[in-house]
């Protein structure tokens, strides 16, 4: 490590090279994906700026190379191979849409560059991709759902519908929680997949059975705000439990009109939106250094409302990329196997400045960490956290393992 | 002798209107038929039946002894019916030579020799005085050398009938003389079906003469018959001979 | 919920589906049918309707229905100038030459996508209707707004069809479409009518798109959806026919909703796309088109 | 025709036009006097339509000038064109072929504004058009198109009237039609450019005949010298 | 078109091909990986040429074709197992058999109608995609594994995940999809297209069967686009419903326009052009879409037909 004379004065160690560690951000700058990819880029600069503030990594400053995908698995493919042969980064970081990492693993695991993606899809996890692909700084949704079916089954209701889109993000919530729900004596009653390209929804709402007693809904895309206004106006104020993910409404102002639907409804939350009375000093200082004020908008702007449940993810990714580039001793792109390796020998991260969210496990055989997740209600048009899964409660068996594969 | 072409009670109606109503036709080979008729007549329409542009209404049409009345238009080109258009129809961006080439690789059946092409465009193009043009598009082309383009396609595909909608429409006069010489040229190998509104070219051309009149026949004869028949001075030829 | 009320339901959803899609297809109509250039920014032209009329809506304080008509009347003047000057600089001196224009407007619309990426932002964005009356049926709510939102198109699209129709800015308009060379030579100022054609042409995406916000949102990928749909609806119910635009535009907005009563909504989507596209393939011309292109 | 001074209806001269890189028309000069019939008479591809095209602005000229009555008429957008009294008669007729009849006579009568007394003028001379008003024009025969093109012009009740191959594809009474038009317009006044092709027409309609060659003009004669000498025509085309 | 200088042209496009060749010992890592990608999808805009350049049939659908060949390819390795020269085989016939189908019942559509009906035929593909998940991988997609993209006769392998192995594969691709154009282009048949294109009615009336020439084209043309998607999955190791969307519909239509409609070469220099437009625009700004649409708009003013239709137009008449 390098050495850190006083707060405030920085010297980077002259080991080998002062030549700034490049990493290559792959982002979400245009297409559907362009709302997160904003506030990805926001809170990696602030965790980039946190890193070299504190010395760097082995010495060395972090530079984030940006190259936007286009939210497009061809283009992202290309991306990464522009990072590994053109701007020779070191790693590349920061997908968000699974597609795109779909698309782009190969690339990485061809030019044998380690990809770590901010996605929280279970691709990784699934162990589908390669060795160079590495999900560290957030819970894969497998694991999310996993952890929320306890608690719907014991405080929502019995009687389950779900409403989730007709492609494979959704299909991941189609498939884990009625096993899920059924291990907590719940059951899911109806499942409503809706295509895609759809821009309203009301004519499913018919196909909710009448004896429903949790509505769990989880959309994306920029057609979410009308699908809770349609089931505002469908169900007026006799309705259902709702329970949904945050991702519907990530970048979306909770008070926005037509959602005041969504009162006394709950929500799962990555990390918290809302400022909590119990935050601790990590998440208060994680808070300001992105720069997002008490209702998780962007300090100056309280319409321009951030991705506060998943863009922690780059934050903490980074810093699990520097402690595993210091356990590596890595020095430059040669270095990159034995990267891979210290990566994969991780297996704890501490809650703190590093982890802000909350503590993690990392699974080294399958790429992926594990966290704790966040039930927050929606009230008085803020989001309060009413309860906090165990990390165990998230963990399963693992499907394979990436650390036979050759590198 | 057997006809080359018969319809039989051929009709084709659009909408109300009978455009051709019930026409038994009969065209020798090697002969120079002329069809004349007031403008509306129904002139383009039946020889559109005959090439198969159009589908009738009802009747027959017989080719050569064979009933072609539900044949694709291709078919009957490829039989021997070449039509040429009364609207100019040409390939406007190709050039002329391309234009001819069309029909000339059709009608070539070893396939590979390109200086069958060559030789026969030209020719078709030197026949209709078109062959220092070759290289224009047609699109290019003034008006009347596109109405010879049409003629130079018909030719080259070796047509044993080759109808002409209004080939000296837009001709000047001094054209036209060069155009009946090559018309006379053609029928040496070919049977013609000419539809004219110019009297001294039919006159000169024609072995035989059928009026139109409102979709039907109205005469049919030598030259000299027609232009003697009182009808046809009434409803086509007007004051003048 | 019983079969009558759900299929109600899908038939209302249709219903405000084909109204928008009418109103934006009858744009693309006269654009595509008097000038013959395929406009690819149409659906921009949507899309910024409705991100004007959230920033006027916005920008405007005090009731909703103020800001909201506000939107509906300046939203549609400001793309349809925009269009204007599009034409004027680009359009016009490419000669509407079909396949450059198709260029050109893929470019307009990188470069328009990319201005309210930059300026408006990623994100998607409401709009408040001008009033909130919730319509309470036996069986479900369903909202008043949406209702408006038919009335008003096809108060829109009687009044398109009166002009087009009934005035000879119709008749001018055909024979520009026809030939526009001998059209000059009949004292029609063509250029003029092509750049009248192509701003009222916008303008119609764009009222669509203001009416349609208050339901769903701004988003700077918004365009796609209706400009594809809006060329099924106009080939589909034969060009230059404005009732054809009208019947495919219900045609298409009820068969969706209404297979998906029937089938998972995805293989409802094939089935309605399929169905649709049958019948081009057997009517080549249209609804009611007339034969030949 | 005598010689007495006429003034003159349309002046051209110096007159070049070009398609693309090619040009047609080389400097050419022409007058047109008022209440005449000047026939151009030329080989194909002579440059007579392009002549007429030029003087609609429908091919802008890149030298030279074209007057109306002692008004510029170069420069002017096409559509301003017909306002100013002359109307065109295209060759090959381009009707608007979707729309009907009435609708094409309509938009005749719209350019320079005319009403219902021009319309029933027009179709008097043209009864044919009256029994097809509601016929899509692209389905008329050929020689009824032909009649509905002059119909179309004349609905502007021109000044100037230029005819580009009228009686082309016409039967012969129709023909005879459309020259008694022509000669009783110029009784009018109207003055009109006819192009035609064929000789028998120019003598029998035409005041001066004027032989186009390679877009520039041979000669302008007066039409009572050739019936003197029908053959001299040959001579003029440069047909040997 | 016409009979004139065949050795030119013959010598341009196999200097065409010995450039690039030369180019791949020459360019640094990233343009030698970008234009192996270039290369592939040039042969997709070859393929879409064929029917819009030569025929005059603008399809929106194409991107199904494309996505046949990769589907076709991709899933014959991954839920068949097949070897690459198999897998690649597969691609080609499915999308061959694909347009054939499509053919018949869109061919009864011209103009318009073609355009959009090819559009919906594409829509439905893209959706059936996405309804067969559990085989196709939906949205997301599949990884063709790296393992299984070699290519083996006997004891030598190649394997195609190695840059240079990409890249010699991807121009052999090229060259001959390039080469069996030039051929067709110049062929008799190549004439009858243009035919077709210029004024179908007239053609008929030569005796052609335009039907069946139709066909044929969309045959053509949808199996050399198969054969770009199927090489894009072996080489590059993706299959993706975002390649069967509508986008990678235009992307072809696009990619044409800017290099030339009806030019052997078009393909290559729009994809090109735009892949560069995109690459570089990029590297300066995060607005870059701007300057993309700025570029393609200043383009299409100088170049209305195109690169090199504006320079065949202009200077080199004969560019086939
Ligand atoms: N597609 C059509 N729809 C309706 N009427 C048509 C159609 N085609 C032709 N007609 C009508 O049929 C009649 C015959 O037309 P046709 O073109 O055969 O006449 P023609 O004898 O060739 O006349 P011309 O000598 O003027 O060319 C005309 O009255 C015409 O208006
Ligand atoms: N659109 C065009 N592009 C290029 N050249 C053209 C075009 N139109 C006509 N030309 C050429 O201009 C010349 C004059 O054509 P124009 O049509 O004026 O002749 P014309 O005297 O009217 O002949 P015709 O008696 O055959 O109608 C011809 O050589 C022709 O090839
Ligand atoms: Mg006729
Ligand atoms: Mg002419």
């Amino acid at each position: 490590a390098g050495l850190t004379l006083a707060p405030g004065f920085v010297r980077y160690s002259q080991a080998q090279s002062s030549a700034p560690i490049k990493i290559g951000f792959q982002s979400h700058r245009t297409g559907i994906g362009a709302a997160y990819g904003r506030w990805y880029e926001k809170t990696s600069a602030a965790a980039v700026k946190a890193i070299n503030d504190a010395g760097g990594i082995n010495g060395r400053p972090v530079e984030l190379v940006i190259e936007d995908d286009g939210t497009d698995p061809g283009r992202g493919a290309e991306v990464v191979g522009k990072f590994a042969t053109q701007h020779k980064t070191d790693i590349v970081f920061g997908t968000l849409f699974s597609h795109v990492v779909i698309g782009s693993a190969p690339a990485a695991g061809e030019n044998k560059i380690p990809y770590f993606v901010v996605s929280e899809g279970h691709h990784v996890a699934s162990t589908k991709l390669n060795r160079y692909v590495f999900q560290p700084g957030i819970t894969d949704v497998k694991s999310q759902i996993q952890s929320m079916a306890p608690w719907i089954a014991a405080n929502a209701g019995k009687k389950v519908t779900q409403i989730f889109p007709d492609f494979a993000f959704g299909y991941d919530h189609r498939d884990y929680l009625p096993p899920a729900l059924k291990a907590q004596g719940a059951e899911v009653i109806a499942q409503i997949a809706i295509p895609p390209t759809e821009s309203s929804f009301t004519k499913y709402f018919p196909q909710i059975p009448a004896e429903t007693e949790v509505i769990y809904h989880v959309m994306v895309g920029p057609a979410v705000l009308t699908f809770v206004k349609e089931l505002g106006e469908f169900y007026g104020s006799n309705r259902p439990q709702l329970f949904g993910f945050m991702d519907s409404l990530e970048a979306t102002d909770i008070n926005s009109p037509g959602l005041e639907f969504l009162d006394g409804s709950h929500f799962w939350e990555g990390s918290p939106r809302y400022a909590q009375a119990d935050d601790s000093a990590a998440q208060k200082a994680y808070r300001a250094a992105v720069g997002i004020d008490d209702n998780g908008a962007a300090v100056g702007d309280p319409k321009d409302v951030s991705t506060a449940s998943h863009m922690f993810g780059c934050w903490e990714t980074l810093y699990v990329v520097k402690k595993a580039m210091e356990d590596a001793g890595y020095k430059g792109p040669e270095d990159r196997a034995k990267l891979v390796e210290a990566t994969e020998a991780l297996t704890e991260f501490a809650e703190g400045p590093e982890h802000p969210q909350g503590p993690k496990t990392f699974n080294g055989k399958i790429h992926q960490c594990f966290g704790i997740q966040n039930i927050s209600k929606v009230e008085g048009g803020k989001l309060t956290v009413v309860h906090k899964t165990k990390i165990e409660d998230g963990l399963y068996e693992a499907e394979g393992d990436y650390t036979t594969q050759a590198l | 002798m057997m006809p080359l072409l018969t319809t039989k009670n051929l009709a084709r109606n659009f909408g109300g209107l009978r455009a051709v109503d019930g026409v038994d036709f009969q065209l020798m080979p090697g002969e120079i038929r002329a069809v004349i008729g007031p403008n509306g007549a129904g002139k383009t329409t039946f020889v559109s039946l005959i090439s198969g542009r159009i589908q009738p209404s009802s009747g027959m049409i017989v080719f050569d002894g064979a009933d072609i009345t539900s044949q694709p238009a291709y078919l009957r080109v490829r039989q021997g019916i070449a039509y040429t258009f009364q609207i100019t129809s040409v390939f406007a961006n190709l050039s002329a030579y391309d234009n001819v080439a069309l029909p000339v690789q059709r009608t070539l059946t070893d396939g590979r020799s390109k200086g069958a092409v060559r030789t026969g465009v030209m020719a078709a193009l030197e026949r209709t005085g078109l062959a220092d043009r070759a290289h224009m598009p047609a699109g290019q082309l003034s008006y009347g050398h596109q109405r010879l383009l049409e003629v130079a396609m018909g030719l080259a595909l070796k047509p044993r009938l080759l109808i002409l909608d209004e080939p000296t429409q837009g001709l000047a006069d001094s054209e036209i003389d060069n155009f009946i010489e090559l018309v006379r040229e053609i029928a040496k190998s070919a049977t013609l079906l000419l539809i004219e509104h110019n009297m001294p070219v039919v006159m000169q051309l024609a072995d035989r003469i059928t009026v139109f009149n409102a979709g039907r026949i109205l005469a049919e004869g030598t030259p000299e018959q027609i232009r003697a028949n009182t009808q046809v001075q009434e409803a086509y030829l007007g004051t003048a001979p | 919920m019983h079969f009558g009320p759900h299929l109600l339901l899908a038939a209302l959803e249709g219903l405000v589906t084909s109204a928008v899609l009418a109103l934006t297809a009858l744009g693309l109509s006269l654009v595509f049918g008097v000038m013959r250039v395929v406009n690819v920014a149409h659906g921009e032209f949507f899309m910024l309707g409705a991100v004007l009329a959230w920033a006027i809506s916005t920008a405007i304080p005090g009731h909703p229905t103020v800001g909201f008509l506000a939107a509906l009347v300046l939203a549609p003047l400001i793309v349809g100038a925009i269009a204007l000057l599009a034409e004027r600089l680009v359009l016009r001196r490419l000669n509407y030459n079909p396949e450059a224009t198709i260029v050109a407007t893929i470019g307009m619309l990188y470069i328009i996508q990319q201005l309210a990426l930059s300026f408006y932002g990623p994100e998607a964005r409401p709009v408040e209707p001008p009033f909130s009356y919730r319509i309470l049926l036996p069986w479900f709510g369903y909202s008043g707004y949406k209702l408006s939102i038919i009335a008003a198109s096809a108060l829109l699209l009687v009044a398109t069809w009166l002009v087009l129709t009934r005035t000879k800015i119709g008749l001018i308009m055909r024979a520009t479409q026809y030939d526009s060379e001998t059209a000059q030579a009949f004292g029609i100022p063509v250029d003029r009518v092509y750049a009248g054609v192509f701003a009222l042409g916008a303008m119609l995406a764009a009222i669509a798109a203001v009416l349609i916000v208050p339901i769903s949102q701004a988003h700077y990928l918004m365009g796609q959806d209706p400009l594809l749909l809006s060329f099924i609806v106009v080939i589909i119910g034969g060009l230059g026919s404005l009732r054809g635009t009208v019947v495919a535009a219900v045609l298409i907005g009820l068969s969706d909703g209404i297979i998906s009563v029937f089938f998972s909504p995805t293989l409802a989507k094939i089935i309605a796309t399929l169905l649709v596209a049958m019948v081009l393939v057997f009517r080549p011309q249209g609804l009611f088109g007339t034969a030949s292109r | 025709m005598t010689e007495a001074p006429m003034t003159e209806a349309l002046t051209i001269s110096g007159l070049d036009c070009f398609y693309g890189e090619v040009q047609v028309l080389y400097g050419l000069d022409l007058v047109l006097n008022k209440g005449e019939v000047l026939c151009l008479f030329g080989r194909n591809g002579a440059g007579k339509t392009t002549t007429l095209k030029a003087i609609m602005g429908l091919v802008p000229a890149s030298a030279g000038s074209i007057r109306l009555e002692g008004k510029e008429l170069t420069g002017l957008p096409a559509h301003e064109v017909p306002k100013t009294g002359v109307a065109y008669v295209p060759q090959g007729r381009r009707l608007f072929a979707e729309m009907t009849v009435a609708e094409n006579i309509e938009i005749g009568l719209m350019a320079r504004g005319k009403g219902k007394a021009v319309r029933e003028n027009v179709l008097d001379l043209f009864p044919l058009l009256r029994q097809r008003l509601r016929q899509r024009s692209g389905t008329l025969s050929g020689g009824e198109q032909q009649m509905l093109a002059m119909a179309r012009a004349l609905c502007l009740e021109p000044q100037v009237l230029l005819l580009d191959e009228p009686t082309e594809g016409l039967m012969p009474s129709m023909i005879a039609k459309i020259r008694e038009t022509v000669v009783k317009l110029r009784e009018l006044g109207v003055s009109t450019i006819l192009v035609e092709q064929r000789v028998d027409a120019v003598l029998s309609v035409a005041d001066r005949v004027c032989f186009i060659e390679n877009g520039r003009n041979r000669e302008t004669v007066d039409v009572e010298q050739l019936r003197a000498d029908p053959s001299a025509v040959r001579r003029y085309v440069g047909v040997g | 078109m016409s009979e004139a200088s065949p050795a030119k042209a013959y010598a341009l496009h196999l200097g065409v091909i010995a450039l690039l060749f030369a180019l791949s010992f020459v360019l640094p890592d990233y343009h030698h990986g970008l234009l192996a990608r270039i290369m592939v999808l040039a042969v997709f805009a070859m393929g879409y040429n064929m029917l819009f350049g030569y025929v005059g049939l603008l399809s929106l659908g194409h991107a199904m074709f494309f996505a046949a060949g990769l589907y076709g390819a991709g899933l014959a390795v991954i839920h068949l197992g097949w070897n690459v020269p198999l897998a690649f085989l597969a691609g080609i016939a499915c999308g061959a058999l694909l347009a054939l189908v499509i053919g018949l019942l869109a061919l009864r559509t011209t103009g318009v109608a073609f355009m959009i009906v090819t559009m919906m035929f594409a829509q439905v593909f893209y959706l059936v995609i996405l309804y067969f998940a559990a085989w196709t991988g939906g949205d997301q997609g599949l990884v063709v594994p790296q393992p299984a993209r070699v290519l083996s006769f006997g004891a030598t392998s190649l394997d195609l995940t190695n840059p240079t192995v990409r890249y010699m594969s991807a121009l052999a691709l090229f060259s001959i999809v390039l080469l069996i154009t030039l051929a067709i282009v110049r062929s008799r048949y190549g004439r009858v297209l243009v035919a077709v294109r210029e004024n179908e009615e007239r053609t008929k009336m030569l005796g052609y069967d335009t039907f069946s020439n139709k066909l044929i084209a969309v045959v053509v043309s949808g199996t050399i686009c198969a054969a770009s998607g199927a090489a894009y999955a072996l080489l590059f190791g993706y299959v993706g419903s975002s390649f069967a969307s509508v986008q990678y519909s235009i992307l072809p239509l696009l990619w044409v326009l800017l290099g030339g409609a009806a030019t052997t070469l078009g393909g290559l220099i729009g994809t090109v052009f735009m892949y560069y437009v995109i690459d570089i625009a990029s590297g300066y700004t995060s607005a870059y879409l701007l300057i993309v649409g700025i570029a393609l708009i200043l383009l299409v003013l100088f170049f209305p037909k195109g690169i090199l239709g504006t320079i065949r137009q202009r200077w080199l008449g004969w560019l086939p």
